[in-house]
């Protein structure tokens, strides 16, 4: 069976197959043979020869998250065709910098902001924060009102660069 | 000793008192939101009573529906542990009146330490040296011509406040006015009022706190110092007791105990009690900060070090008995460092980082203290506060107790959010740190560009994805194959694994 | 310092061990038998080497073996710990010769205080008081006639021996015959040596031992008491640090401390070992009963009350670094209590209770230490020591630390084999163990028609049942319902899941 | 759905059901509406009214091991018509009282043998047990060998009283 991992924007594709009871890992030219210690409760732990390696792995959806020697990597079911392509445009949205309520919205459609202006005020976990504009420019479209709530990343306006 | 008490909490600091009563065979009740319906501090409890949605305002700040509950499962006392009505003043006396016990001071005494300005004068009337401050009413004009006396840079408090809510350091006297907006808006929401203060700010401090108890009797010990000056945003995240600093200054450490305890008397203070005071590195000078009324999430560096269980010490002076010790026979032995684990990204500005807990997994090791709330399955909310666990080493020294803390953390296994635990692993091999040059500034001065350290993917971990995947695809034993999609998955993480839930 | 170790153990030993190598920044080699595979020991070693099938004697006592895993994973010492082969001065020897550091005292040292006999006399002749005894070889008429002169009741002991193994009490001489054959085999399997001796027997006794360390530069410092009186069938069960007989007797206390020393001295001890005393609680004289020339099993209560890492500590001595403390550094702070908890049936003469551990659920709460070597699926076997976990707690006080230490021992689950947790908890509430008079013969005296508890079935175990029956029968997530028979269900226990293994 | 549980050789019927998010469970005359709190790597906590109980529960087969409130309790599913019928006869089985390995067997069959002699000699984890005579008898028959692992329970050889 052919898995295909994406980490860092990189491709990483292993093979892996039962051999007995132990597995056959191929990476490139590299090969192991793995022998389980134990799968369990997220854990996974193999040995490699003398060496033994305990991973903690999780997954959700197509994203694989695995600790391992204190160290966390997230690594995504790669899709041969698939890149996400970067939103281009004359206006660019502004986005939520975390999850959280929209306490206040500084700014109506049409104004022209300048750099470092505070645009919208979140909330979450009694914490303010302010989204200031990244630049002079001009709101072309408000994306999010007073009182809601908001995902990280989520567009909460669309900004004009001067 | 009480029979059953109710715990107005939740998360770690609800876990960690019903590990009290366990011990001491007393009942425990909590109280929860519709979101902590399946916490583990419910689970725990003997007893759990929902008293609203979510949203603190909703649950966890309700005081009338808190005291009805504790009276309906015929509690006889309310242990308010830290944040939510902790230090509301109005909630003890409620307490009181309904004919049950608060476990903490009386309400005068919160009070009196809740008002800043009040605290001020009480404690510079006993002695205890503050920083220079102005506490006003309302009037922007009034605080602009304080602040020019006091002189820049100072900080903005809230008067009720604590845990860095509401405050804020002003370089500037034209920033003054926008900092005090914000302030008063912070303080309002999370304490229910918003009044404010301004006081000196020192550039090069270190933050010592003295932990006082004091019983109904009269009797009034200290358990040493903890110092608390790792923090971002103003919010502790590595503690430590003895302090590095007055390790090598025993006159020192006398005089701020002492001066905690004539702080403590100044309000008739009963129960535990921290005094904090904000110490300038440079002339060795301390100032007052503020007295907290009530239990520290940095509580248990004290009891590592001091054999003292602050938890059950509150039990029993909250049910009237003496303190069983006297201040000769304490001591602090060793040394305990505590960190808080956050699910939040050091690397974007301390931001939360909500979500799913896909896995977690604590390390578990000699001498090696886990505190925490939340399991595996749980979520973090935008709700509440996003900690997810403290950690505490204990060791014969502080470089066995960072190596000791350090190799803990390395163990601690979160997946599904951001953590700040590399952050953590950083500050700790910091060498300011590790020499314990240790002020209250070094994480923004020293790690304001922190980036999480960047590992190229080692075949290892690419081995386990595959295996993962692998053994999801055939798992035999389950009959048929789960989706691969599916979060659920036994496989994936079978501590989250609910079956028709 | 080394930079990678050899582990030539197994079980919960070989993880703690494994623990310090972590915090330390050295790496970790286990040996491991075949029915150790899938072990927690090897899952967290850094490398793992098989030696052998599940029998000690083809893996953990084939010496040659362990010493060649060492050499092939570029190992520069090894780590006996207690059991197997700790006290084994030929393989200390073959280490040595290997060119490898072990990590322990030199075989001179193991082989002097392996033989009691030569012990013995290296003892008295340094002044420290002993038994009266007899020591000679093979005939029966020999042992029979020195019986007469020692009087009855005396022990028969093994002479290479320790834990119990090989060791009877006599009463009458019609019975010296048959006591001294059944030890001499039980001698023979356990220490491949069968030879035996005889000594005074107390019948009131107390079992108190002192530990002590001692680096390659001539420094040498004792640690304190452990008293480890509370024992079946000559098998330490709890352990604690002070003892509560020398709490009241200080100068008794500096005087078996001294003793002690005397003792290591008398065979140039290095690395850390444990002088055990029979205490007369009558009369308050004390003789040496055998040194330990290893770690032993109950050196976490010491680690608690002096806040030394004594394996981190054996690592340093054995890396050639002095001691970092004088014995005026030491200290012995608070209570601490152990209990091993077995898989056994106590109401069934303690026999090993083997089988599959459907379900392990450790305590956590602050001052509670688990060290324990197996979890949830993992099977206790008739090969090896049926021990599952030691369960320390310590507190300010010995009562709070017995109440830690019960309350951690209630919420322990194990399911799938009897254990002795019921019965350990019935020993702490015990009167006399609760005033601190722990005798030798406790167990026997007051203990021997213990039966556990009776409880009805409460309606809340009933309904767990049937949720979990039903949960089981519907479980939609997985697809296809699993057989109801199923032991590795995943809903059941999925932390015992293992896919396609 | 109805389970038959027998503990303490008492048998216990419940009747357990859904009730849209909660459970209905029926012993007797008495009624629980239960909620769950957590059913995850064999713990189950559930809350009924204020009170939360959290067990654990492991099931091995026909029985069930239930950890709560530091005791547990075995209980096997019950089969209506099932009882063990104790074995009868002139002779009796005189059985393994640990799982081990048998060291030495020291009677022959047809051996008459005295009240507490020793018959068979036992060895697990390096401790010696002798399995010894009840009662005054004669060896019907031997059912082990030196060498043999033995089950807790397995019979070991048929003793007759005399």
């Amino acid at each position: 069976m052919e898995f295909r991992f994406e980490h860092a924007k990189t491709q990483h594709s292993i093979r892996a197959e039962r051999d007995g009871e132990s597995f056959r890992l191929r990476i490139g030219e590299r090969t192991y043979l793995v022998d389980l210690v134990r799968a369990a409760g997220g854990e996974l732990a193999f040995r490699i020869g003398d060496q033994v390696v305990t991973a903690h792995v999780a997954r959700d959806g197509e994203t694989f998250h695995v600790a391992l020697g204190g160290q966390t990597f997230t690594l995504s079911v790669a899709k041969p065709n698939t890149r996400r392509s970067a939103a281009a445009g004359g206006a660019a949205n502004l986005n939520a910098t975390m999850h959280g309520q929209v306490v206040r919205v500084l700014v109506s459609e049409g104004d022209a902001v300048k750099r470092g202006q505070p645009l919208v005020l979140l909330e979450a976990m009694k914490m303010e924060m302010r989204v200031a504009a990244p630049h002079d420019g001009r709101v072309v479209r408000l994306l999010c009102s007073a009182g809601e709530v908001v995902q990280r990343g989520q567009a909460l306006l669309e900004l004009a660069e001067d | 000793m009480f029979k059953r008490i109710l715990i107005a909490n939740r998360g770690e600091i609800a876990v960690r008192i019903i590990r009290a009563c366990r011990e001491m065979g007393i009942e425990a009740v909590v109280v929860y939101s519709e979101a902590d319906a399946d916490s583990l501090a419910v689970q725990l409890a003997d007893r759990a009573v929902l008293i609203g949605t979510a949203p603190p305002n909703d649950s966890y700040l309700r005081a009338e529906r808190i005291v009805e509950a504790a009276r309906r499962t015929d509690c006889q006392a309310v242990h308010p542990a830290f944040g939510f009505l902790a230090e509301n003043a109005a909630f003890a006396e409620m307490v009181r009146e309904a004919g049950l016990t608060f476990i903490g001071p009386a309400p005068e005494a919160i009070r009196a330490m809740g008002l800043k300005t009040e605290a001020l004068s009480r404690v510079r009337a006993a002695g205890v040296p503050t920083l220079p401050s102005y506490a006003g009413e309302g009037l922007i004009a009034d605080f602009q011509q304080a602040a020019d006396q006091l002189g820049y840079p100072l900080l903005v408090k809230a008067a009720a406040g604590g845990g860095g809510k509401g405050m804020r350091v002003v370089r500037a006297a034209a920033d003054l006015a926008a900092a005090l907006e914000a302030s008063a808006r912070e303080a309002g929401k999370a304490f229910a009022d918003n009044r404010l203060f301004l006081e000196r700010y020192i550039e090069s401090a270190r933050h010592i706190e003295i932990q006082v108890l004091a019983d109904s009797h009269g009797n009034k010990v200290h358990l040493f110092e903890r110092e608390c000056s790792i923090q971002r945003r103003h919010q502790k995240i590595i503690e430590e007791s003895p302090s590095p600093y007055l390790e090598a200054r025993p006159e020192l450490r006398a005089a701020m105990c002492e001066a905690a305890l004539r702080a403590a008397q100044s309000v008739d203070y009963t129960n535990a009690g921290t005094v904090e005071f904000i110490l300038d590195a440079h002339t060795g000078e301390f100032f007052f900060l503020e007295m907290n009324t009530r239990l520290q999430v940095e509580h248990p560096v004290t009891e590592a070090v001091t054999d003292v269980d602050l938890v059950q010490m509150q039990l029993r002076i909250a049910a009237g008995e003496p303190l069983p010790f006297r201040q000769s026979d304490l001591y602090q032995r060793g040394h305990a460092i505590e960190c808080r684990i956050y699910a939040e990204d050091p690397a974007a500005g301390f931001l939360p980082s909500t979500g799913d807990l896909l896995c977690v997994q604590p390390p578990s090791a000699p001498h090696i203290r886990v505190d925490s709330g939340v399991r595996t399955g749980d979520t973090i909310s935008i709700h509440y506060d996003p900690m997810i666990a403290k950690l505490i080493a204990h060791a014969g020294s502080r470089a066995e107790a960072i190596r000791r803390l350090d190799a803990a953390l390395s163990a601690y296994t979160i997946l599904g959010v951001t953590t700040n635990i590399a952050f953590l692993r950083d500050v700790l091999a910091q060498p300011e740190f590790v020499i314990g040059n240790t002020t209250t500034h070094l994480v923004e001065q020293v790690f304001a560009e922190w980036q999480p350290p960047f590992a190229p993917l080692p075949d290892s971990a690419l081995i386990a994805a595959a295996l993962s995947a692998l053994l999801q695809s055939s798992a035999p034993a389950v009959g048929a194959a789960p989706a691969a999609s599916d979060p659920f998955s036994p496989w994936a993480y079978p501590d989250n694994f609910r079956v028709g839930v």
